[in-house]
Formats: C-alpha cells, structure tokens, sequence
C-alpha cells in the first residue's frame, strides 16, 4: 500500500458508498473499515501538507510506513485466521475416542475423625435437650396481631354467617395444638373486629358453635 | 478440511475401498462412536459395498495381544481395555474426607453405649438413623455387629471395632472419656441432663380434642 | 479389578514390565482417555520405572497410517482418528457455536503473537476488543491467561491452550501454519506506532488525529 497513490477523492467514495452498504452489513464489519478510511483520510491529508519544521510528531511519511505495516499485518492474522480455520477440527474432522468406557475413577475415599470430633458428637448429643433455647419451648402459637391481620384481609370476601372454624388458616388445623392456638387466636381476634365495628358475633348458647358475619353487609341488606 | 493427503482413496467415487482401507475405516467408525456398533450399523456408515464382517474380523486380529481389544458386545463391537490391563484404569485416588455429623454422632453413640441396637440409636440421637450410615461405619471398620439383643424382635447389637480404638488411639472402649472428662475439657458446657424423657413432642396423646375444640371457646 | 490372566505381570511387583508391555499399558490408559495426557500423567498410571517417551515414540509408529492416530498436543498425547476418515464420522460431529469474525481474528492473533496482552490485540485489530471476545475463546478453552508482562502496569498476556492445539491438530504453538514465513516478513514483531511513542492507546498524545477522526466518521 502506497498512500501518496491512493486517490483522497476515490477514498471518500469508496467511504461513502461503504456507510451506505455497512447500514445492511454487519456493524462489526463497518466499525473496522470506517476506522481505517477514517486513517487513511487523516494520513492522506498530512502527506499533501509540506512538512511543517516546528510540527515534533513524526512525519507524514513514518506514519504511513506505519499503516502500511499495520495494515498488511492484520491482513496476515486475517489470512493465518482462515489457514487455521481450515485446518481438520477436532470434533468435525478428526474425532476423539466417543465412548468413556474406562473413565472409572476409583476414588477410594478414607474417612477420619478426631477423638477430639467424635467426644464433641457426643457431647452434642447429650447436651442437645436441656440446650433448647427459649424460643423452641414456645412452640406453635398463632398470635392474635397475625389473626387479626389474617381476617381483616378477609371481611370483604365473606358472605353471610360463618362458623369461626371456617375462619381458621388451613395450615393451622394439621395438628391438635396448632389447632387449638389458631382457635383461640381468632376467636380473641374477632372479639377485637366486633369491637371496632367491622364484625358481628353470635352463639346460641354455651359450647354452642360461634358465628361470624362481617358487619357491613348486614346493614346494607 | 479433508486432506486425503496421497491416500489415494476418494470417498466420492463409487469405488469399494480396498480391504486395507476398510479396515482403517471401522477402525475410525468404532473408535469414534459413543456405544457399540453393530455390523449393520457400521456398514451404514461405510462406503457402499464394504464387507464388514471380514473387516471386523482382520481388524480384532491386528489387536489381538495389544493394550486395547476389539470386544464383541452382544451383537455389538467396541473397543475394550485388555482385561489384564483393568487395574491401570481403576486409578486409585485417596481421597480424604471428614466424617458426616450423622457418622460421627453414631459412631460416638455406639462406642459409648454399645452393644446398641439401632432403635436404640435413633432413640438417643432422637432423629432415625440411616441405613447408609451405619453401612458407612461398619465398611470402614469402625462399627460391626454383636450379638442379637435377647428381647422381642431379637434386634441386631453394633459395637465398636479393634480398628475403631486403633484409628483413636485408644487401648479398650473402657478409655473413652466419661462426661465429666467431657465437661472437665471444656467440651461440654452444659450441665449433663439427668432425664431427657418427655420433651417436645406433646401433641400426640390427648385426641378427641379436635371435635371438642371449637365448641370450647 | 486385576485378574492377570496368565499374563505373567503383576502389577504389585516392582520388576519393571518388558518394554513391549510397557506400549500395551500405555496403549490402554491413552485409548480411555479423551483428552490428551502428558508423559507424566501416563508414567504415574503405570508401574514404576518405565520408560513413557519410548513407548509413546513405538506406539506412534505402531498406529502410523492407521485409522485411529497417536497425536502429539503440545507435551501430551492421545489418540485421534485419522483426518482423512473424518467423512465417516458425520453422526459424531459436535455442533460447534460459530465464531465471530472478531472472535476468530483475535484467536488467530493470541496464537500467532503469544503472549499477548489485550492492548496490543487491539493495536494489531485496529480496533478494541469487546470483553466477551476473549471470554468466549476463554470459555471455548482455546485461550488462557499467561503471565502478567512485566511493564509499567503489569498488564495481564493471553495465550493458547492445549485444548486450542488439540482442536486444530496442531503438535505444538511452534507449528502454527505459515509461522516461519510470518516471522521472516517481520509481520509478527510488535513494531512501535511512531506518533505517541509507545503508548498503545492513540487516543491521546496526537490530538490533532482524535478531531480528524470525529469528523470524518
């Protein structure tokens, strides 16, 4: 390549109709070659300029020796790139052994522990019980805010008298004790709601099933 | 790509290959292949007219005595190890790992109550033990079977193992460290609990309280 | 594991086998493996004392012209089917993900110029190098982190792998196509852009260019 021969008016339309054709090219593509007309724009300029004694930079004429080799050797990687490309491939040409038959590893594993390990089980073992912290030995219990919570998201949707036991949160009633908290926490939580207004409460007579009926509804039927 | 680099051989032409060739070519075909190939299926692959059989046969005849074995495999044919050669497969890593919590709790437990049954253990460590566990300390050698507990069921006993006081540096089981040696090394903070009986689980027991319950309050 | 049917060797004793049984051995563990093994992975799999280039060196000869190869890659070995066979193995092909152009070219330049560092790919490219490019080859195994270079910053080098050889049949990074021809053109030396002295990125020094630049595009 020989930069003092290359016509700057036959660069800037071959540049032009390149933006036009990279529009439908591959960005990529375009990117490289806009960076290089752009280049050689920019060296053509300094090359039809006298030289300018005061200018410390290179010349015009190191500059272009420098392209030249910049361009000639990213054309040898572009070449090299296609040789190598060509070459048999692995998996395409030539193929590796396809079953893994023997790949048996036979990891023989060895296990240790230390008396010091084995005296701490056992000492986690024996302690375990009476190491309960408090929290555990509160158990299940539904608290009467998140009962509360609970049936207040549910007044819009409830229509009519309801028994309290279907009031209850499912996944309350799988055992005994979970049962009897939810029961409980309800029940107080619907004392509050009757209270504030949002809920009415019947029962007609001792250990006789209790009901609920959101307020609302009754008064505008 | 294909560089028939002066094999003279075209696979384009309609040409059989020659018997040599063939040969080379199941060769590649079996080598390459993830199972074993049957006849059919090898003649698939090849070049029309080839003889396969006969190719197969030349071809277990060359490996005949080598490291690696053309192996018949039901109807199939694969390449093989030599039998002879199978303990340079079987690499053997040592591999060191620590024992599992659950390992280590049941190994304590059963030299510090053996002979125990399995019941037994479950009951102490208060979780079930798996079968692969205690599998685990009896193939290591720490833990095997005593003499069946003479009580209903006549239940297996474990007991700890000459290996198990070797690996501890222990003379008998009667040198495991008591409780109080235990606590005395700091390794048990706690006060010993004197009866760990009837704990958490309370919700068993008293049913018919279900019913009852939403008539109660 | 070992039944050493009658063939006389057995592994436990510390006679080194013969030297024709020391290629069997190493026939096997190549032929289990799919990827290449160094000289010295092989020796540890075999018995103590034998000698592995030799018996790699009379494997290759025995395998010369077969349809299965013993292929070097780069230190290690390991069995390949022959190239020109490769049309037979239409059903094993693996569906690779197709490279970039960038992806390919900046490949090419790690091989041809290794160690490289990211700024002299772009230096070379004329372009910069997005992240992802040399992730992927990264990814794909063809490409490795070498050693930091050992100037201001210490920037870190990209090189290929063993798995970059294997892929494209190559023995060595020394038997790259047209590498002797590249280096006597003087197209792989890294030869200092004149304006802003050494400094890799042109952006700054020259400002007069980055203005051209800008307008131009």
């Amino acid at each position: 390549v020989d930069l003092r021969r290359i016509s700057i008016l036959k660069l800037a339309e071959q540049y032009l109709g390149f933006v036009e054709a990279a529009k439908r090219l591959r960005i990529e593509l375009a990117a490289d070659y806009l960076v290089m007309a752009a280049w050689l724009a920019f060296l053509k300029s300094r090359l039809l300029l006298p030289p300018d004694p005061a200018d410390e930079g290179p010349s015009g004429d190191e500059m272009a020796a420098h392209l030249a080799f910049q361009l000639q050797r990213l054309e040898a990687m572009r070449e090299a790139a296609a040789r190598l490309l060509g070459r048999d491939q692995l998996g395409r040409d030539v193929f590796a052994r396809g079953e893994t038959e023997a790949v048996r590893r036979a990891v023989k594993v060895t296990f240790t522990a230390s008396l010091v390990e084995l005296m701490r089980a056992y000492a986690r073992i024996k302690t375990r019980d009476d190491f309960t912290p408090l929290h555990l030995a509160r158990g299940p219990v539904l608290g009467m805010e998140a009962a509360l919570e609970r049936m207040r998201g549910f007044l819009g949707t409830r229509l009519g008298w309801q028994e309290l036991a279907a009031w209850l949160p499912a996944d309350w009633l799988d055992a005994p004790l979970r049962r009897r908290s939810a029961t409980a926490a309800s029940f107080a939580a619907a004392l509050e709601l009757v209270k504030a207004g949002s809920l009415e409460i019947r029962q007609e007579g001792a250990f006789r099933p209790i009901w609920l009926r959101p307020r609302g509804e009754g008064e505008v039927l | 790509m294909n560089d028939e680099t002066g094999r003279g051989f075209d696979a384009g032409v309609l040409a059989v290959p020659p018997p040599c060739e063939q040969e080379r070519m199941v060769e590649a075909v079996l080598f390459a292949s993830r199972d074993p190939l049957g006849a059919r299926e090898i003649a698939e692959r090849l070049p029309a007219g080839c003889d396969v059989p006969e190719a197969l046969a030349a071809l277990r005849r060359r490996y005949e005595g080598r490291g690696v074995q053309l192996a018949r495999v039901g109807d199939a044919w694969a390449f093989r190890t030599a039998a002879d050669l199978g303990f340079l497969m079987s690499r053997e890593v040592v591999e060191t790992r620590k024992l599992s919590r659950a390992a280590i709790e049941t190994l304590a437990i059963v030299a510090y109550h053996q002979p125990v049954t399995r019941a037994e253990i479950e009951e102490i460590r208060g979780v079930s033990v798996s079968a692969g566990t205690l599998d685990q300390l009896v193939e290591m050698g720490w833990v095997k079977l005593g003499r069946r507990r003479m009580t209903p069921g006549r239940p297996m006993t474990f007991v700890v193992t000459q290996g198990f006081l070797d690996h501890f540096g222990l003379e008998s089981d009667r040198d495991l460290p008591g409780l109080a040696e235990l606590r005395a090394a700091g390794l048990l903070d706690n006060r010993p609990n004197p009866e760990a009986g009837s704990s958490a689980d309370g919700d068993e027991g008293d049913d018919g309280e279900g019913v009852a319950q939403g008539e109660l309050i």
